[in-house]
């Protein structure tokens, strides 16, 4: 069982609905908030997601910046209870399935596609060819490909579709005139959950850690709603893009700037649906490991007390404690 | 007496070279339990009983899809391509390295521009490197002779230029052209060298592939080891590690064996 | 009559003059010697006569030819070190001397034969036929010289330019090495040039030694005026006793 | 005349030695030209004007946000971890060197395993670095000296048992201790191999440096070049990739003059 | 009076026999030549001398003490080559001698002080004052040589072995090697052991000329039996004409 402590470390990677943890640590708002219940907080960027990942499951980091589906395959799967403290956004068309010259999911029959594969990638691809009644072996092959070259790799004559995410998609939607859209996240809304996810065990020992972390994202959501040039200027430059390059990212994010949007979200009747079928789409491709022996072995529990998949192994948990408090303004 | 003088006995250099593969052993092994107490699903340090069964399970299960043994597809063409990328840099640092040690036009032509090459780092070129050869096989093998053929051409123009001139003098007196000094006087006392080269630069080489595959694959070893990262599968990641080792390491001792074969006239050398 | 001519050649290294006003003619068939203070210019003489590197001023010529511009077959040379192929068995240098003036500096078929012939009957007659097959690098100093000696004739030069070939051996195998060449040229009638340290070895071996010096000397700046050829004495029936020489060149003794 | 004998006069030598950087340029500018013709918004080759302008920008303008010009906090970033690296390297593998090399203990313990760990691929290992290492700048500085040590250990090891028996012996009748020789007639001459060791294992220690600054960094080069990548900045990307290699450039010259100012007893050499 | 002893000792390596049998004893002051044919095991005898290797049977005592089990400044050493430090300067490795017996391998103040004052006298006897900054590169053979012996001499050992020292420089320079030992024996009275391909040298400098070769031969396994000490010539007065010794032992005539 994890000790009470004073010192807690996040990790999180550049994406558009997590750049406000690097404000947070950048601006003070984190300190401040931290201070105030007599706790350290450090922020500390990653550059390689899935590294982020790893490195919070290996136990190096308290917290960490992650999608619903990559904390369960990942530190749920391997082993580490893990709750979701916060659910910033959900993917409205912020993850993409782009193809040269194609008209609709059924072109994609016979051809390859490049993607990060076992990412939320390649769950929208799975989710999209489900829609027309495709399968991945309908596809020539899947190519794993990195997200830091996805653009070069679309520029490139063998590749005719890909998966990808922002600012990857606008950026290849923009300066290709032959590429489109064939299906993104807005299609599976709410199904893409971006989070940040925390050592259950360590939340429950200490809980000013919950309540300094949400009180300081709930702070900048404030500012972001608010439209605070400097702030959002400020996430723009860190992502590596303009004011106007990050606006346009933003308008495909359902960024919850409420948290009682958040609360719903995550109390929302349609969560245990998503949870199932990303497990069922995780354990297909042997992602949640050898010894899984079947899809529900992970258990996910939700704010109701109920739970999805094995009773007697519950790693993941949606615990709307935290945000509720920042609704009510309790922080 | 002097440490130096000191000189361990036959079993016990044996038991000596082995210690430290067994105290990494017991390190790994004893890192790997506390992990394991702690939480028992501990994916970061698996128990060396477990790496053991997933070696078993890689080398001999098929896929359930492909129903082809991965390991093996992964290794074929991990190897295609590094002996692919290792052949043409082979040749094209041979070709060079001869030109620029024997010809002057061709060392003032291109011997300030390799040394410049061989600086360049060749990862941050990746993107020019897909458009112009494009995703597949080929810009894996560009990479790789990108990434080690300077280096090899300098050691090897280098080499020709320190065959004495004696040599290439009493070449000339006996009739000897241009190319038949290149062919028959210089190329046969630099292949040694070439050989020590490549074993050299396989280590950059395998960097290389293995930055490649991560990259845009969908077979090969490095490409699974960074798909398998994806849900820190250190069982797997170590095995194809422990592979790759291995598979280096007798690389390494063929050429050596080769090299020590193939050139009689010369001492064992490096 | 005279074979090689020489006249008037000067050679110089950036403004450093090394050889200047060189005349002189040699016969056919004449063993010339050549001596003088280390760094004198010696090997320089001998690599121009090579054609290695062309006279600053001055021409070089073989039998009334134009002054080469490159070392050719109608020059053997035998250096001090590193003049055999070492990745070439014994043998395959001597067959290097026939085969490498070839396309492809091989030989096939019947030519290789008669080659490997010759040059079996070479090795014999210069003694290595035992170690026929063996790499030079296992072979001892002195055999190693008399391989070289056997490949440049194998050429059939017209002139053999020798650099202190004796220099790196050892007292006894330099003497027989001595009975070899003389052998040798009792045999061919070769025009040689030999550059030596040992004025023994000079007098013994050659028709005529040639003593390179300075004759000009500026105290401020050494490299203002090259070495010539200062005397030119006639060994032959054991000429002017050597010794003669010393008192005139002490530089000729060795540090 | 043979080909071998042909020798460039001075202008033409220089000429020569220009020329094929000339060809890359306009090479690049006829692809860039082409590129941006089809489609002016083309980023993978910006016209050589743009790279110039960015480069200027990026020397020069500050930060917005920070007040301080990026490229020089990365390039400052960047070498204190590559010399870090090197250093300690350099270090190690100099004192390991020595020990295999002068003791047999010492090579009985180590030799074996240093071989089989040149042939393990770091990369593979960076999750476990990461772990063991934490983030910070100790984990980048520890996959610089994994990747090399090993390589420069084993040559300076075989370069120290390359030192003729005879010196060895010799300090031995003067009566030096196996401290004595190791520090005053092994040490010294190994130091200049050192160097060029230093210098071959640049390349790679760059590699290494950009891999592990792509993996978790907030500044250095590394970490610039995969920033943009994501983007496509090929402008930036390509002012970083020149600006590397000047540096790696300018750090091989002042290696080499060292080398040469500090051990006056040495030939030129590599 | 014996001051080295030698007893009975055999060598061997794998199970080849090298040397077997070996009996000597040599007085204070001696010097002695050592000749053999080549591979017979003369640089194995003396690197036992020098305790670099321990022989496989026997005792060797220096002035009645034990075997020794590794070198030590009792023992001076002057290989064929590689006998100076090639990264010291002339003076430096002159120095070395006095300095590498200290922990850290070097003096300081005043120490240092008088081992360079002593340096610089010991370069002017062995005439290299005017090159004592320079490093061993830039020497010639004969200079390295002889700072090699200086240097084995400033270490004061108790015996000294030389190991064909001359054997790799040419005829005049030796001639000039042989006066300078010469002159450091009588000034000395080391006792000196020197193996040699030279005859000549051999009776011209040594006491006594021991002869090593094999009493016994198996011409199915030539490596069964090992050489010994077949002869032991008295040299001084000229002694016994070594030319005899060339028809007792063909073998020892150089190929
Ligand atoms: N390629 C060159 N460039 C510049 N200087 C040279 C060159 N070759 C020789 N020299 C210089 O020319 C002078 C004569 O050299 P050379 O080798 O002919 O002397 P040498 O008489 O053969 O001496 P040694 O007896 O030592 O062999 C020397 O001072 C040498 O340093
Ligand atoms: N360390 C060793 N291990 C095995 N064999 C050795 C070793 N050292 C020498 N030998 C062999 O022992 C024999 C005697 O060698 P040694 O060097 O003593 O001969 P040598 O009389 O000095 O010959 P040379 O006149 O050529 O110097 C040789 O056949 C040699 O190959
Ligand atoms: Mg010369
Ligand atoms: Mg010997």
């Amino acid at each position: 069982a994890a000790q009470e402590k004073t010192e807690f470390k996040l990790a999180w990677s550049i994406y558009v609905g997590w750049m406000p943890w690097g404000y947070l640590e950048d601006s003070g708002i984190m300190d401040k908030w931290a201070e105030k219940y007599g706790i350290d907080v450090e922020i500390v960027q990653f550059n390689d997601y899935v590294e982020s990942i790893n490195q919070y499951t290996a136990g190096a980091f308290d917290g960490v910046s992650a999608t619903n589906m990559d904390t369960l395959s990942i530190p749920s799967g391997g082993g580490v209870d893990t709750t979701a403290l916060i659910i910033g956004d959900y993917s409205n068309g912020n993850d993409a399935v782009i193809a040269k010259g194609a008209s609709s999911l059924e072109d994609l029959k016979g051809k390859p596609v490049n993607l990060v594969e076992l990412s939320v990638s390649h769950y929208l691809l799975a989710r999209g060819l489900d829609t027309v009644g495709l399968e991945e072996a309908d596809l020539e092959s899947v190519i794993n490909t990195s997200d830091a070259d996805m653009i070069a790799a679309y520029a490139t004559d063998d590749v005719q579709a890909v998966v990808t995410w922002n600012p990857l998609v606008s950026e290849i939607l923009g300066s290709n005139p032959d590429a489109v859209n064939l299906f993104d996240s807005s299609k599976i809304p709410g199904e893409i959950l971006d989070l940040m996810v925390v050592n259950t065990e360590t939340l429950e020992a200490n809980p000013n850690f919950g309540k300094a972390v949400a009180g300081a994202w709930y702070e900048v959501m404030g500012l972001m709603a608010a439209g605070d040039e400097a702030a959002l200027t400020a996430m723009a430059e860190a992502s590596g893009t303009d004011l106007a390059g990050y606006k346009a990212q933003m308008a495909a994010t359902e960024m919850f700037f409420d948290p009682a949007d958040a609360v719903a979200q995550a109390s929302s009747e349609a969560l245990p649906g998503t949870m199932t079928s990303v497990a069922e789409f995780l354990f297909d491709k042997g992602i949640l490991g050898e010894g899984a022996p079947s899809a529900d072995f992970v258990g996910v529990a939700y704010p109701d007390g109920s739970i999805s998949g094995s009773e007697a192994n519950v790693k993941f948990r949606f615990d709307t404690t935290y945000m509720q408090m920042a609704a009510d303004g309790a922080l | 007496m002097r440490l130096i003088n000191h000189i361990p006995a036959r079993p016990g250099a044996i038991i000596l070279a082995a210690l430290p593969f067994v105290l990494i052993f017991v390190a790994y092994s004893v890192a790997s339990d506390f992990r394991l107490t702690a939480n028992p699903q501990d994916k970061l340090l698996p128990a060396p009983s477990t790496i053991a069964e997933t070696a078993e399970r890689l080398f001999t299960t098929p896929d359930k899809r492909s129903k082809e043994i991965l390991l093996w597809n992964d290794t074929l063409a991990s190897l295609a391509r590094l002996s692919g990328g290792v052949a043409i840099s082979a040749a094209l640092s041979l070709v060079l390295g001869l030109a620029i040690g024997l010809l002057p036009y061709a060392r003032s032509l291109f011997s300030g521009f390799i040394a410049v090459l061989s600086m360049v780092p060749p990862l941050a070129l990746l993107p020019i490197l897909f458009i112009v050869f494009g995703l597949g096989e080929v810009s894996k093998v560009v990479l790789i002779v990108i990434g080690i053929t300077p280096f090899m051409t300098r050691d090897l123009a280098q080499r020709v230029m320190e065959i004495p001139k004696e040599q290439i003098v009493k070449a000339q007196t006996l009739g000897a052209s241009s190319w038949v000094i290149a062919q028959r006087v210089a190329l046969p006392q630099v292949l040694p060298r070439l050989i020590s080269n490549v074993r050299l630069s396989l280590g950059s080489a395998w960097l290389f592939l293995i930055a490649a595959e991560a990259v845009a694959s969908d077979v090969g070893l490095g490409y699974r080891i960074f798909l398998v990262r994806r849900y820190l599968a250190m069982d797997v990641i170590l095995t194809y590690v422990i592979w790759i080792t291995l598979l280096a390491f007798v690389i390494d001792w063929l050429l050596k064996s080769l090299s020590r074969r193939a050139f009689p006239w010369m001492e064992a050398g490096l | 009559m005279s074979f090689v001519s020489v006249t008037n050649v000067w050679q110089r290294y950036g403004n450093r003059s090394i050889l200047e006003r060189v005349n002189t003619t040699v016969a056919e068939g004449e063993f010339i010697s050549i001596v003088g203070a280390s760094g004198c210019g010696k090997s320089t003489f001998l690599r121009m006569l090579l054609a290695e590197e062309r006279p600053y001023k001055g021409a070089i010529s073989i039998d009334g030819g134009e002054t080469a511009v490159e070392p050719n077959r109608e020059r053997g040379v035998v250096f001090q070190k590193y003049s055999v192929f070492p990745h070439l068995t014994v043998r395959e240098n001597l067959i290097a001397a026939e085969s490498f003036e070839k396309p492809f500096g091989r030989l096939r078929g019947a030519a290789r034969k008669a080659a490997e012939s010759r040059a079996d009957a070479t090795l014999e007659r210069i003694g290595l036929n035992h170690v026929s097959g063996q790499y030079p690098a296992s072979l001892s100093g002195g055999m190693q010289q008399r391989l070289a000696i056997g490949q440049a004739m194998t050429a059939k030069p017209r002139i053999l330019l020798l650099d202190e070939p004796f220099g790196a051996l050892d007292p006894g195998t330099r003497l027989q090495m001595h009975d070899f060449l003389l052998e040798l040229r009792d045999e061919t009638n070769m025009t040689v040039f030999m550059v030596t340290h040992d004025l023994d070895e000079a007098f013994k071996l050659g028709d005529r030694v040639l003593v390179f010096d300075k004759p000009r000397w500026d105290p401020d700046d050494p490299g203002l005026h090259g070495a010539t050829i200062t005397y030119d004495f006639d060994a032959r029936n054991k000429g002017m006793p050597f010794q003669d020489i010393l008192d005139q060149y002490p530089s000729l003794a060795r540090d």
